[in-house]
């Protein structure tokens, strides 16, 4: 994760910090520097035993690239990362991450964002959660698709 | 033509395999699904709503009325859920 | 920085990533979380020496603690931490930063635009600029105070 | 009432200190300013134009015409620039 690579699909966990660490290393002195992570969630009542997160190799490191390079079109960005795990994860492991660095934190803040609403539609990722009574995907939400419309 | 087929989630555990071959003239995704609702009855059960699928073609996300001459892989699966 | 504290205010450098995970660990299992660094750019032609920060000790620590509870009020947050710091600073180190942790990813990033947002106008830092030319006040800008007319 | 008095950034510099104690019976803050602004040459120039400062009562920023009955500090400094 220190060589600079901007698309990064992997099934270990990561170390957020670590990330974004080797992140700020590429930003060639950018004032602003946005990250976002998503973690597994204890949810339904806590009885969340994993995460398992199916993906589409080729196509997935395909829609994260263009979803990237649509977001340095748009703000005017030193540098953007995405990152995110895909098959076993267990209850508060990291599940993926954005990084955006700007000279303006209105662009690293937006493109942070932007990537998060893309990502979340336009990203060949499927969650299925497995609790005790079972295991279920996870369905996609309205707003998901409505959040793009605000770009 | 020769079309390899992905199937992603629930898609792929309804029709037990993530991927087959099929010969066919389809020229559209729709026309696509038509065949494959032919196939076989859990074929037909999966494909059933398409308002729950998605596909993709070489990779590239496309709508229902798609054009598919030429592809190599078409692909179904749900709405996405990564994030 | 790994003991909780939520509001800190020093002079020496810090860790981002450091920061960022010792932040995550007091999340309580929020599904996502933002965070928000502002580095010392290279800025006019690359001939800033260096940043001066002044602050108004005692007034900051209140001033950031009330901005802080405002977001926990405001939004849906499971933590925030605000981190900034004074004194003398190198071009490319890290300025201040602040991290947000919430169930829905809306809230964590309207809690850290706010945050930033509060953090320029409303807590007591005053930025001087030291180059080959001589050092100067930065001049606060119509939009910080136009920034605070959103929420 | 005694009043101690604190100075930020370029007012700091301006007047040659970041704290002064005064005896005054101003009420408000622009009473107080009023009465520094007669204090020298160098007051007078620094509180000129009060859109550039502004103020805090006992570390609580304030408006121009905020009350002072009972503070035990006041400070004047420029719009903040941090973040």
């Amino acid at each position: 994760m220190g060589d600079g690579k901007t698309i990064i699909v992997q099934a270990a966990p990561f170390d957020m910090g670590a990330v974004l660490n080797a992140f700020a290393e590429t930003t060639d002195g950018a004032g602003a520097i946005v990250s976002f992570c998503g973690v597994v969630r204890d949810v339904a009542a806590g009885d969340l035993e994993a995460m398992v997160i199916e993906h589409y190799p080729g196509m997935t490191e395909k829609a994260l690239a263009a979803i990237r390079e649509d977001a340095l079109n748009r703000f005017s960005l030193s540098a953007a990362l995405i990152l995110h795990r895909y098959g076993h994860l267990a209850p508060r492991e990291p599940i993926m991450m954005v990084a955006t660095a700007a000279p303006h934190r209105s662009d690293a803040f937006a493109a942070a964002e932007f990537l998060m609403d893309y990502l979340k539609s336009r990203a060949p990722f499927w969650k299925k959660e497995i609790t005790g009574r079972g295991a279920e995907w996870v369905a996609a939400q309205d707003d998901d698709e409505a959040a793009l419309r605000r770009w | 033509m020769m079309l390899e087929l992905r199937y992603f989630a629930w898609l792929r555990e309804r029709l037990g395999t993530e991927r087959e071959a099929v010969e066919t003239d389809a020229a559209t995704i729709g026309e696509l699904v038509a065949e494959l609702r032919a196939k076989s009855d859990r074929h037909a059960h999966v494909f059933a709503d398409m308002s729950a699928i998605r596909a993709a073609v070489d990779q590239e996300l496309v709508a229902m009325d798609a054009a598919i001459g030429g592809a190599r892989e078409v692909a179904f699966f749900p709405p996405m859920t990564g994030g």
